[in-house]
């Protein structure tokens, strides 16, 4: 079959080189799907004129509010007519992977053959918030592809203002810093919010990330407005002959300047005899020396989660990390795991009911101050939330007596218990 | 086909799939029983568990916007040497486990030789994190496939080797929405003039309430242009950041000369020793000129090469730059300093010296 | 005089007096020469110059609001050991200086036997800095020489000996204005209930447009109240500040009850490895209790006692807490941490905790 | 001459306890001056009800509009008359010392005797500011007092919308560390301002204040609108048999865990055999090695100092330290002195000028952005003025072509030069 082409100098340009093509990809596929064909010839424009040529639009699938990104042109001749008419629509449709993006190569050609079917046969794996995106097709075929991909397992992710794809590392799948079940907790929450992914009825769009230590492989911290963080509260466990074997290896003016002084806690110290002294209650978790003495150093055993709110990119008032309103979660059994989806869902109603329109829930937080946020959530204050105290007076503290007493009587209880 | 869509059937809300049935046998037996892991070369992950097991994985760099026969290719590397299995990291690099040490070779030759660079383990420059652009997306100023492709070209070398100090993530985003995340290097779109607006059309697409709020500056107010409802733009509050297009497509912010690039550095996510921090512009004004974008790939060694060569071991660049100090960033690097790297934005007092720490 | 008043004379405007002829000769000479300096003991400090000259000065507290005996008996000593010079410290101490170390001992001797504290050197606690209050401020809340006599008799054997990790740098203020500095420890009041306003003076005293505009958070506008031009707050938005009290008396922010004071900690202005950073809130709600503050005392003993007893040599307070960490800080000294502890001002969101540090 | 005194019964009990006693003092000096008999009448009032009983009001010299703090009872009984009719006025004079605090005892004798003759006899030394804070006389005895205080060689300093007393630390008269010659300068910037000092016509107060180090002994970074940090730009110089010393005396251990890992460059390294290895590009000139080793160690001999603008308490928009202006300065001959003034000019003219009512030199470098403020008084930007550079993407650099050919521009010039 063969289809009309375009000339694409600009664009031929970018098959050269060491690193895998997208061009050459999209040439490949442009010999069989007309759309990819045309898409060529409008990018080849944009390369040109250095402009965009793509409008939004309104496409979707029955029952669901989002999930398809539709895609029209816009590069138009003098009489209105698309100039690359193949390309007229080139519509997107976001697929949930599976957790961990792992797959069976079974599975992994399945799509492609669905996708070949119904689509232009490009994909990318994956996006930023984690979705397979299946990439050019029409509006006449999405609840066909929609429908074949969701028998064979396949939902659709977010898009406008919903709850996301969420994303998870490879963690206890693959990883020794791992501090908790990833998938489980990203399946969880994610599998709970669904009618709010589907009918995007939020102030605006929501996403969770999990990582399994503080490493954050998902930079969840930033780019999620609930980030779950891997963690622990007991000792971190040593194997002292592994660290002598590291300091054997690697000498010791190597492990003082690359562990001990690199500690941002000053947690560390070296005896003379190459043992390895940690004082656990001024360390941070922040895994660097387990990073650097994998074999001699793990995360203790107590292992739980930390939750992070608000993270978000630039628009409106500037990138915002997400900030800890659960310092350390356990999450040994059902309980806790209900526990854990309890507090998401009431940060998500709390969201739904409080915030502006087009407004994260970081910059939410921000309006109306973090401790009003805790109280109306049910989360108590701590001072692992802050980085450190208030320095500015000009505060309001009738209520000091009060509020220190809960403080005294939450102690108590937790040292009763 | 015309039947099917008067009487549609109900999605099944199945959301997340469960990776278990997909997960390399080795990685699914024990799951949650990894001890330590090591690097034997570049790209490749040894991994050992407390029952004993061990795996290696390989690690390859792709295009992410893959067509049928790239996927399906990697689907027959990963049959004929790892049992079926794969996962992407979210660089969008392809893993590939064997529990057999001696695949790992055939492996990587079958990578290499299918056209895919084995590496961005450790402490590499791994894939460029990478957003949509003028290949998707509705409001990009760039193209982020082709700015990704033309630079790990350059870095090509840099991916399949380990010879940085630590990890180098670097992201892109070709619009000041910025998809893309903090960046050790981030190339991103910066405006530089106000949007010019279609007045004709505004009436028509744009619900000019919801337009006027985007703004962050307050910088928009509806007017009456021409008889037409429309809006206006005060330009010298204006800061250019293209907040307004997306809601209202003729305030057309992208500009083929004027919308530039700029490159950030410092940005980290990681908690490892420092905490997260932002990345920090360092040059701006940099031509947006495809297809090969050589400007941006000169600024980008030139930082990446001051880094490699002057940082210390397990030094993120932002970490290198605090050590050293920003006088000595833009000696090192010769990049000119100006007004416009004084942040001026909201908590700006933070941004700067505030103390007699001086460097000369 | 009734005459003198008619015709006075011209000021001369001299301003800053030059201090040479007031140099003890020993410094005079060697100015600019130091070389380096040691403690023979607390309250002692040695300096030799790069010409070999050598001089001792002796430190010793005073009450900074001294009567005329107080100055005359400091002046009687320096005169009979010292050649007739004498200095004062920032900190109100007096610092006598002899160029023969057989002088030190009798000088240490004369001062504590006319009862000045000698001390205040190196890692000790040294005076408190010090505000007017009641003796003579208009809008003081608290009497600072009260609160500072009552403090430092608790706290001078920290004063007399020099066992701290590193010097310890009190300060207090007695209104929310804060005329004392940033503190390792810092007293200072805190309103916790809107001003009172006597609406029949407003009209008289208070020029209500500069008024309004002291707000720091908008909370005052106009208002007739009782048929007269008067102002009105908005207590819900009013942070008892008390900004709007000295440019309108007839805003009583002052109240016996409810004006409490307030401990802050790990202000610095040195730049002694880390940059200055501001004082932190640690504990509010102390009673404002004359004559010797005893709530007040009990918790800046806490508070540096469990510094002195913790922290490593060199680190200032604040600098322990950001070793150990804040959860600690709270444990250790056994004080409340409470929802007014997070930042609600501009800028608080740097204050918050935006990474995966944690500590257990 | 036995006045008449009141029963103090709360003021009592801080007459025990070692610390010198403000009370007893003040008792003393209630036997000869009723005013002070008085006003320790109202204070023992104060300590009864937990209320300040002072009022301001308006009481000068000829010639100047500041530098009497006028203070007025206001403790009055149901006819309007006063409690303490002693008490009734009770002003402060604040008069400048000597840079530096230095005092012949004569002088401070000759002072004493001065407001033993014209006022109460109590004396401040200093007050927060540095003045000498005469306290306590009446409104008709200041113009006298004044004028013999004057004669003598003492003049008012600042009170009000005014330029204000300066400060300076002891510096180079008694401290080895000291890079700057600090009561010079600070007698230049205040000696040069006397106008602004004596009729306060500025939007708001202005302090100068002068540290010849980083120490900052005078709290000027904070504390000051206008800061002057003794600094330098050439190596730190080392005496490594000192270090030795040091290191012998000390410890190897102590020496490491107390000087080299608390540098906050990383800038130090001590090698196998003792010797002290310093990266002086990296070093931030924070003091703290020179602190701890003065003998082995001092700053360099090219030295000169920094300027920081901005330091303020808490009014307004709560407390700012001041911002780095010009990073170096040399002071070596009268026109590098001639530069310091011409600076300080610049900042003073353009802060008369442009700061709203009440606002701090500070508030208004926030309210206009630090940029503009450098243009306005014809400083260039340079790394040294900035933590980081920014983050925020939201920001018009239309010109930056033109902004970066400045900075080469310059670099040529230095280059050259
Ligand atoms: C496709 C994708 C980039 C990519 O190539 O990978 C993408 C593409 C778009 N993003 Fe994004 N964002 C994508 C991940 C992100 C991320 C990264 C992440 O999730 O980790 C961010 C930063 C994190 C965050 O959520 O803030 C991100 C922050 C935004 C924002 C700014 C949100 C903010 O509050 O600052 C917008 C603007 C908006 O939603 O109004 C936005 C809007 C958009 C829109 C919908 C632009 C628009 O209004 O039409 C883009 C559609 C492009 C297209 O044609 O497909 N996109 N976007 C990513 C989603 C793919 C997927 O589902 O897997
Ligand atoms: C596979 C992947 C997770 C996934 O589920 O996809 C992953 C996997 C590992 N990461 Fe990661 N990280 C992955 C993305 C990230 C990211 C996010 C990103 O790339 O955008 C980060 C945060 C980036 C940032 O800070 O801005 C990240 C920060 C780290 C760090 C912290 C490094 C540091 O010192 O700052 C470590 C620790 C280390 O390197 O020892 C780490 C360590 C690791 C280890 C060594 C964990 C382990 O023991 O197995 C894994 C192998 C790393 C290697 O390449 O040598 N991983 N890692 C991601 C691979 C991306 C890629 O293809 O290049
Ligand atoms: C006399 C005085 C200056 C003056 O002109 O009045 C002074 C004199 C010295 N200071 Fe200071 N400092 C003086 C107030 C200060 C202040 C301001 C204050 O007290 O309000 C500070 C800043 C406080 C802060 O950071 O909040 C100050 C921060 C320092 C430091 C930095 C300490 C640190 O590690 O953070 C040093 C260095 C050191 O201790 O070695 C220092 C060192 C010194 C040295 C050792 C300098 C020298 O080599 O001679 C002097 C003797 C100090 C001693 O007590 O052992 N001086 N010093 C002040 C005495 C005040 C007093 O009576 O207690
Ligand atoms: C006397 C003194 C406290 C002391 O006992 O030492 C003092 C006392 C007063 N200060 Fe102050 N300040 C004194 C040093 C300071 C300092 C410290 C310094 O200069 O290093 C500060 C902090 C630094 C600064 O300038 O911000 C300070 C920040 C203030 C402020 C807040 C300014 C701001 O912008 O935040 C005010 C309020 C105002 O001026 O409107 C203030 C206002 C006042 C007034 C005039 C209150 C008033 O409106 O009536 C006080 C008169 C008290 C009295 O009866 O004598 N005083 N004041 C100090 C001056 C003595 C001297 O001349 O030597
Ligand atoms: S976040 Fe931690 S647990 Fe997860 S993959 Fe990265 S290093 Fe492993
Ligand atoms: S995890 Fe981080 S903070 Fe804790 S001891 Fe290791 S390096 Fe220090
Ligand atoms: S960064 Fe901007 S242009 Fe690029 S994909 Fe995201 S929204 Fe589109
Ligand atoms: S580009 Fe940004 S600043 Fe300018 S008008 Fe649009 S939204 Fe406002
Ligand atoms: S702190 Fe307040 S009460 Fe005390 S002297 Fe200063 S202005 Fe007066
Ligand atoms: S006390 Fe402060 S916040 Fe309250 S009304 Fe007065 S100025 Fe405003
Ligand atoms: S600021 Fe520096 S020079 Fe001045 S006295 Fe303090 S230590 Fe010495
Ligand atoms: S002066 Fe400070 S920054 Fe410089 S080397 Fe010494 S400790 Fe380090």
């Amino acid at each position: 079959m063969a289809n009309k082409t375009y000339d694409t100098p600009k664009l031929d340009e970018l098959e050269s080189g060491p690193w895998p093509s997208f061009v050459t990809g999209l040439k490949r596929l442009a010999a069989d799907k007309p759309m990819i064909a045309g898409v060529l010839g409008q990018l080849e424009q944009s390369y040109t004129d250095r402009k965009g040529y793509w409008k939004g639009g309104t496409v979707g699938v029955y029952g669901y509010g989002g999930g398809i990104i539709p895609r029209f042109t816009e590069l138009k001749d003098a009489d209105g007519e698309p100039q690359f008419p193949e390309a007229q629509e080139f519509h997107t449709m976001r697929f949930i992977p599976p957790a961990g993006m792992h797959y069976s190569t079974q599975t992994l050609r399945d799509i492609c053959d669905m996708w070949e079917k119904h689509g232009s046969g490009l994909i990318a794996l994956h996006g930023q918030t984690g979705d397979i995106m299946l990439q050019g097709t029409t509006a006449d075929q999405v609840q066909e592809c929609f429908d074949e991909f969701n028998e064979y397992g396949f939902d659709l992710g977010g898009a406008g203002p919903a709850v996301r794809t969420g994303m998870s590392c490879v963690g206890a799948a693959r990883c020794e810093h791992s501090c908790c079940n990833e998938q489980k907790i990203h399946r969880m929450l994610i599998n709970n919010f669904l009618d709010d992914m589907h009918r995007p009825s939020l102030p605006y769009k929501f996403k969770f990330k999990v990582s399994g230590c503080a490493n954050d492989c998902m930079n969840a911290i930033e780019r999620s407005d609930f980030a779950v963080i891997g963690t622990w509260r007991d000792a971190i466990e040593v194997d002292q002959s592994e660290v002598q074997a590291f300091v054997a290896r690697k000498g010791r003016q190597y492990t003082i300047d690359n562990v001990i002084t690199r500690c941002p806690s000053g947690a560390l110290s070296l005896t003379d005899d190459d043992q390895l002294e940690i004082d656990n209650s001024s360390c941070v978790r922040c895994m660097h020396c387990i990073n650097v003495m994998t074999k001699a150093l793990s995360p203790g055993q107590e292992r739980g989660v930390a939750i992070l709110v608000g993270g978000k990119r630039t628009l409106r008032i500037g990138d915002l990390f997400g900030s800890v309103v659960v310092p350390f979660l356990p999450l040994r059994n059902h309980e806790d795991y209900e526990r854990l989806l309890e507090i998401a869902q009431e940060v998500v109603d709390f969201f739904a009911e409080n915030a502006l329109e087009h407004e994260r829930v970081g910059e939410m937080i921000e309006r109306i101050g973090l401790p009003n946020f805790l109280e109306a959530v049910g989360l108590e204050v701590d001072p692992n939330m802050i980085r450190e105290p208030r320095s500015i007076s000009y505060v309001r503290m009738d209520d000091w007596d009060e509020q220190a007493e809960k403080w005294h009587q939450r102690q108590q209880e937790s040292a009763a218990s | 086909m015309a039947e099917a869509q008067t009487q549609p059937r109900r999605p099944i809300e199945s959301g997340t799939p469960d990776p278990f049935p997909h997960m390399h046998p080795t990685l699914r037996r024990n799951f949650g029983l990894w001890k330590y892991h090591d690097r034997p070369r570049p790209g490749v992950l040894h991994h050992v568990s407390h029952t004993g097991e061990e795996v290696w994985t390989v690690r390859a760099g792709t295009q992410r916007q893959m067509d049928l026969a790239t996927i399906r290719s990697l689907c027959d590397i990963a049959d004929e040497y790892a049992d079926g299995y794969i996962r992407f990291t979210i660089r969008s690099n392809a893993e590939i486990s064997v529990a057999d040490e001696s695949k790992v070779e055939p492996l990587i030759k079958a990578l290499q030789q299918a056209g895919f660079p084995v590496g961005g383990t450790g402490p590499s420059v791994t894939m460029i994190s990478h957003t949509q652009g003028w290949l998707h997306c509705d409001i990009p100023a760039t193209d982020a496939s082709g700015v990704v492709k033309a630079l790990m070209d350059e870095l090509h070398e840099e991916f399949i080797n380990e010879r940085m100090p630590n990890r180098v993530h670097i992201t892109t985003s070709c619009c000041q929405i910025n998809c893309g995340g903090q960046g050790d290097i981030a190339i991103n779109i910066q405006h530089t003039k106000p949007p010019k607006i279609q007045h004709d059309q505004v009436a028509n697409i744009c619900e000019r309430p919801s337009v006027v709020a985007r703004c962050p500056v307050a910088a928009i107010r509806p007017a009456v242009v021409n008889g037409k409802p429309s809006l206006e733009v005060d330009e010298s509050k204006c800061v250019a950041c293209g907040a307004c297009f997306p809601p209202c497509p003729p305030m057309q912010i992208n500009d083929p000369e004027h919308s530039k690039l700029a490159i950030w550095v410092g940005g980290n996510h990681s908690n490892a020793r420092g905490v997260p921090s932002f990345h920090k512009m360092v040059v701006a004004g940099l031509p947006n000129n495809p297809p090969r974008w050589p400007e941006v790939a000169e600024q980008v060694k030139k930082i990446l090469y001051t880094y490699r060569d002057n940082a210390r071991d397990y030094e993120r660049v932002g970490e290198w730059i605090e050590r050293i100090g920003w006088v000595r960033f833009f000696e090192m690097t010769g990049l000119p300093f100006t007004k416009h790297h004084i942040e001026n934005w909201h908590g700006s007092r933070a941004k700067l010296n505030t103390s007699a720490h001086l460097r000369f």
